[in-house]
């Protein structure tokens, strides 16, 4: 168990990831399921940032007095990875917004159970 | 020696350019039924022209492109396949003339859809016995499955609907199974293609054999309606005559009789299937469906309904001269599927002019029928007794050649199941025949025949089978080319 | 000029993307002409690649002239080539079918269907070319967002289902994210031709079985294999027709292509066989997802819905290819990726102009069509018959050799559900087929003659069901030149 | 308030390469100022000063205009955003990397600056549809 501490920033993702699970298929109001879906996407990014890291590295930008070593920078390629796929974060959940706006025009509520009945007629 | 020439090609494409015209003249009857003549008389033209070339061994063969990695879409015309071939289109024309009265007679709705699947069905059955390996046979054969549905529920009544069902049911299980074995026996040999004698290496063991073999035989059963898998047959008689006398008189059942043989003769190969005594069980089946299929025959009232009986029964002939592994018993049977074909396409012929002209369907009411149409109950005459084995007409021929193809291997047995159902066969066609002609009519009036293009087949159909019982090498020479199959085939014992 | 094509294709179709666009608000007409005119261009490119592929071995082309393991970088093996021409060559087909707005999506104003469907071939076209790992994500989000807005444009109903699409799909898209970060982290590298190296010096570590199965089930929810399929009926059946077809032909087919492309290259079978049999679970998953499809689509009476759980069932058929993990299993999933879009999205556009011609989804009443829409209806049987795999039509060819296939494994089990799918599908075509050719009652008979489609909703049909009869003959070629060299090192 | 986020958001797409930020962060920067505007100074007069339509057409063009950028390399011989082969003639490699890099920077910005905008817009709408 010693260990458990240097980890500890995998158990907190874990968490997340289940928090955003239980939130997309647990929950009832759809839009209960969009946040869940961004806690998520934000789990896994910080599982990419947490991944990239080097204790003792600075921002990956190169200044003259560190040199170009690699070791004291921390790894640049997960940062830019996410900045993507924040994209596309943002992306889905601007669909899932417009596609809710739509569902609540139409049966102007958002709870799934209600929506399938009136879907029904 | 194999000549490639496009005569096999051309054969088969005949039909498939027929159907175009037949569907372009939908509207104007007379030139459509025109066009299916010309096809029907081209085709057996085409047939005969490469019959010498067949009889000295010469086989015309095409290679046209290649399907699969090692496998062509590849045709070759041997005897086994002209003989198959001889008969389809023999008997299509003929049968073309007939439906064309028969249509007419009874003023059938959608004629069109009905000439254009039938000449699909005669291309695909070409096709069959032209192939010259398994994967080309296979896809005619399942072409021949989805070709004749739409003739088996021409009707359009709830009960033509259920009949197809049933039909196409029975004939796709058919074809997977035979998929299956198709495609293990790519597996072990490496190749599809038909050799006489059999191409399965000596070093397959035992149980992959077995396993083939029962593959092959339920496959082909299924078309061949051999007992447990026969049902289709008898359900598929509410479709109109023309269609049960080619089809299930000649086309789709006697290629999956045709198929066996192939797979018997070609594929497994006579030494295998005896080092096993695999042909035992096969002949074991062969004789049980004999003798139940008479015996069912017996209390059919509906003519057609016996009349299928009877066709279960004979095609069991086939298997059991082929399944005997005997020089005179591959001849026999051979020479059986032609004989047979004429003679129950005259019977189903006969069956369609009763109704056409008299309405009747049922055997009962034929009391006294020989004397309203003398010219249809005479050919039904010969026919049932050729049929039955009696001399002087084609039956008994190759009948006399599978009795002596079981003396040769000492199996008396089936020798004494083949001259039952002679008997048997004598005792569901002769009550016929005595009520037509001793009984007295029940409702009177005159002479009243069929119209004349489906008395002239009738006649037809009824002389040939009486020509080929006096000299079997008449016409298309048939005893040669039966003999040269049996001789290929059955060499290496 | 000719180098640069790989990138040409997924741009073409941008720049043709936003020209619709543009030219929507001038003049519908035109941005249905320019969408054509986009997809066909792509279409062109992708077969002179091809051609060029061919001819000198397979490139491959660095975004911004960055070596591999840094740039982007797309890869052009003879599959990718067979892939982008399935794409693009359906893509184009399938918008040659005229939808006019509010034609047969409720769509009030005019609707971005053109350039929202040429977005979508872009990401589809990205994510076969790129041979990076993120590059995949990256389009394969693009493509599916596409498809989250294209599937809600066939109204409200459509709506629901879309986002319960959207809610499964980003699941997968995360859990594809994943794992892709648990390979990161531990091999360094995110392209493919890397990682193939790098892997093998460390694969026993518990991350890289971790990544590899999240990938997969990542792709799984994607490409709605048998226990996630649960948004796929819904989705395919409430969309649109044309985008239905779309859908089912191409989309769920580039997920399945990509798990292939990771098998092959990135996780060669051997090292997944031995440490966690996931080809044997993909396998079994695919031949129970036949089953269960099949089975399902016997069950339904919406025309649509039948055909949406039955591509559930040849999504099983490409998976079982997958699981066997030899030569001709692999050339046969694949050949079935062809003949499953070009069989389903012809069956998808009958479906549609039926319910536009005479309003009728529902099975039941599909009587005596045939003497009303010959031509659809014909061209209707050759679908349904291929589906089933009767020889002369493509989907009897890759039955075939994912029958070889099943035989080289001795995986009996395989084989007899293949064989039973067969019979499966017969039933529930034949049901149709029956109902179709049977007169029924006499209304149909005596009062409508046959008025067809118009002209230019039957052309793409057409084009399809030949495409299907002609599949046959070219299998050959395809799979000698194309597959084969691929799939053959396994 | 709003001018000075603006400035902010430029700045920061065009110190993109090595500083934090870049063409995205920027474009979301200038999204904000004026959704920020749109929130404080009601509907009416930030309409005016800002119609959604131009929106839209902003984000659209940008992205145009990247592909555009992206492309004109390809004609020149180079990769696809290879800009070493743009055609301004007299600098090196390495510089016309890094005016060719700036100015797809540039496009990015305003194409995620104009269709941030336009999804705001689309979820605020007023009228019923």
């Amino acid at each position: 168990m010693t260990d458990i501490t240097i980890h500890y920033s995998y158990i907190i993702i874990i968490i997340l990831l289940a928090i955003g699970l239980y939130g997309m298929l647990g929950k009832r109001n759809l839009i209960k399921k969009c946040i869940g879906l961004t806690i998520f996407q934000t789990a896994i990014f910080l599982f990419f940032i947490e991944g990239g890291l080097k204790d003792g590295g600075t921002v990956p930008v190169i200044d003259p007095s560190l040199g170009v070593e690699a070791i004291n920078y921390i790894n640049p390629l997960p940062h830019v990875m996410i900045l993507t796929a924040i994209v596309v974060s943002t992306a889905t959940t601007g669909v899932a917004m417009a596609l809710l706006l739509k569902i609540y025009r139409k049966y102007n509520s958002l709870e799934e159970d209600v929506i399938m009945e009136r879907m029904k007629e | 020696m194999v000549t490639t020439s496009y005569m096999p090609l051309a054969a088969i494409l005949i039909s498939l350019v027929a159907i175009i015209f037949i569907i372009a003249l939908s509207k104007k009857p007379n030139l459509r039924e025109a066009v299916t003549i010309l096809a029907a008389i081209g085709k057996l033209a085409i047939i005969l022209s490469m019959l010498p070339a067949v009889l000295d061994s010469r086989y015309p063969a095409l290679n046209l492109i290649d399907l699969a990695p090692g496998i062509q879409f590849a045709l070759k015309v041997d005897e086994a396949g002209m003989i198959f071939a001889l008969l389809a289109s023999a008997l299509w024309l003929v049968t073309s003339f007939y439906s064309i009265g028969y249509m007419r007679k009874l003023d059938e709705k959608r004629q069109t859809r009905f000439y254009a699947s039938f000449a699909l069905c005669l291309s695909s059955t070409i096709g069959i016995a032209f192939s010259a390996n398994l994967f080309t046979f296979y896809i005619f054969f399942e072409v021949l499955t989805i070709a004749t549905y739409p003739l088996v529920t021409h009707e359009g009544t709830e009960e033509a609907l259920k009949a197809g069902r049933k039909y196409l049911a029975y004939l796709l299980t058919g074809g997977v199974v035979l998929l299956a074995a198709i495609v293990y026996t790519y597996q072990i040999t490496g190749t599809l293609d038909f050799q006489a004698g059999g191409i399965l290496s000596t070093d397959t063991l035992p149980f992959q054999i077995a396993i083939l073999f029962s593959l092959f035989v339920v496959g082909f059963g299924f078309k061949s309606a051999i007992m447990p898998l026969h049902s289709w047959l008898p359900s598929a008689m509410v479709a109109p005559t023309p269609v049960s006398a080619l089809l299930h008189a000649v086309a789709v059942v006697k290629a999956g009789v045709f198929g066996m043989i192939r797979a018997v003769g070609f594929i497994l190969g006579p030494e295998t299937i005896n080092s096993l005594g695999l042909s035992g069980i096969l002949s074991i089946a062969a004789g049980i469906t004999i003798i139940v299929a008479s015996l069912l025959a017996f209390h059919q009232d509906n003519l057609k309904l016996r009349l299928a009986y009877s066709t279960i029964g004979h095609l069991s002939y086939i298997i059991l001269g082929v399944s005997l592994l005997s020089q005179a018993g591959w001849t026999g049977g051979v020479m059986h599927m032609f004989n047979h074909g004429v003679m129950k396409i005259t019977l189903f012929l006969c069956a369609g002019a009763i109704f056409v002209a008299h309405r009747y369907t049922n055997i009962s009411q034929l009391n006294g029928i020989g004397r309203k149409m003398p010219i249809t109950m005479a050919a039904f005459t010969i026919a049932s007794l050729g049929l039955a084995g009696i001399p002087p007409i084609a039956g008994f021929v190759s009948k006399f050649l599978i009795v002596q193809g079981t003396m040769d291997n000492e199996q008396f047995v089936y020798a004494a199941v083949i001259l039952l159902s002679g008997l048997l066969n004598a005792g569901y066609f002769f009550p016929i025949v005595y009520r037509a002609f001793f009984k007295k009519p029940a409702s009177g009036g005159g002479v009243k025949e069929a119209p004349y293009l489906m008395l002239i087949p009738i006649v037809v159909t009824g002389a040939l089978s009486l020509l080929l019982g006096i000299f079997p090498n008449a016409i298309f020479n048939l005893y040669d080319l039966a003999s040269s199959v049996a001789q290929l085939v059955m060499g290496g014992l | 000029m000719i180098e640069h094509l790989p990138a040409l294709i997924p741009v073409s179709l941008i720049l043709f993307a936003f020209l619709a666009g543009f030219l929507r608000l001038v003049n519908p007409r035109l941005s249905r002409y320019s969408a054509i005119l986009g997809a066909l261009t792509a279409f062109v490119f992708s077969i002179v690649v091809t051609i060029d592929v061919l001819k000198n071995g397979s490139i491959s082309y660095h975004f911004g002239n960055w070596p591999p393991p840094y740039g982007i970088e797309f890869v052009l093996d003879t599959l990718t080539c067979f892939m982008v021409l399935v794409i693009t060559g359906i893509g184009s087909t399938l918008l040659m079918f005229p939808t006019k707005p509010g034609f047969m999506i409720d769509e009030q104003q005019q609707s971005p269907l053109y350039t929202l469907v040429l977005l979508l071939l872009t990401g589809l076209c990205g994510m076969v070319l790129s041979g990076d790992l993120f590059n995949v994500y990256v389009f394969m989000e693009i493509s599916s967002l596409t498809t989250f807005a294209l599937v809600s444009l066939g109204g409200p109903k459509a709506a629901v289902a879309s986002f319960r699409y959207l809610i499964m799909a980003s699941i997968g898209a995360c859990c594809y994210l994943l794992g892709l970060g648990f390979i990161f982290f531990t091999v360094g590298s995110v392209n493919m031709a890397d990682v193939l190296q790098l892997l093998p010096a460390v694969y026993d570590s518990p991350s890289i079985i971790g990544g590899a199965l999240l990938m997969i089930t990542g792709l799984g929810l994607k490409m709605a294999l048998f226990p996630f399929h649960t948004w796929l009926p819904d989705a395919h059946s409430y969309a649109p027709p044309i985008v239905a077809a779309l859908l089912a032909a191409v989309q769920i087919e580039t997920s399945a292509y990509i798990a292939i492309r990771l098998l092959l290259n990135v996780f060669t079978p051997a090292l997944m066989s031995d440490l966690l049999p996931i080809t044997q679970i993909i396998g079994w998953l695919g031949a129970a997802g036949i089953i269960f499809g099949s089975v399902m689509a016997i069950a339904q009476t919406n025309f649509k819905r039948m055909l949406a759980y039955s591509t559930v069932a040849q999504v099983g058929f490409v998976t079982l290819g997958l699981g066997l993990a030899n030569p001709l299993g692999m050339v046969g999933g694949i050949l079935h990726i062809l003949a499953h879009a070009l069989m389903k999205s012809c069956l998808f556009l009958v479906a549609g102009s039926i319910s536009h011609h005479s309003g009728i989804t529902n099975i039941q009443d599909f009587q005596g069509l045939g003497r009303r829409m010959p031509w659809t209806m014909a061209a209707f049987t050759v679908a349904a018959l291929s589906m089933i795999g009767i020889p002369p039509t493509a989907g009897f060819f890759s039955k075939w050799y994912l029958l070889l296939g099943s035989l080289d494994n001795n995986n009996w089990v395989f084989l007899v559900v293949i064989l039973a799918s067969t019979l499966l599908n017969a039933i529930y075509f034949f049901r149709l087929i029956e109902k179709i050719y049977s007169p029924g009652d006499a209304q149909v008979e005596a009062g409508t003659q046959s008025k067809d489609l118009p002209k230019n909703m039957l052309v793409p049909i057409i084009i399809l069901a030949v495409a299907i009869l002609l599949m046959g003959a070219v299998s050959v070629w395809l799979v000698n030149n194309l597959l084969m060299p691929v799939v053959g090192g396994l | 308030m709003v001018p000075f986020i603006q400035l902010f958001g430029l700045y920061v797409i065009f110190h993109g390469h090595y500083s934090p930020g870049g063409g995205f962060q920027g474009g979301v920067l200038l999204a904000t100022s004026i959704i920020v505007h749109r929130l404080c100074m009601g509907y009416k007069e930030s309409y005016a000063k800002f119609p959604p339509q131009r929106a839209y057409m902003i984000g659209a063009i940008g992205m145009f205009l990247f592909v555009l950028t992206a492309l004109t390399p390809v004609f020149f011989g180079g990769a696809f955003l290879d800009f070493s082969f743009l055609p301004i003639p007299r600098l090196e490699p390495a510089e016309l990397r890094y005016y060719g890099i700036l100015i797809a920077e540039i496009w990015i910005g305003i194409a995620v600056f104009g269709s941030l905008l336009v999804i705001f817009d689309k979820l605020t709408e007023r009228r019923g549809g």
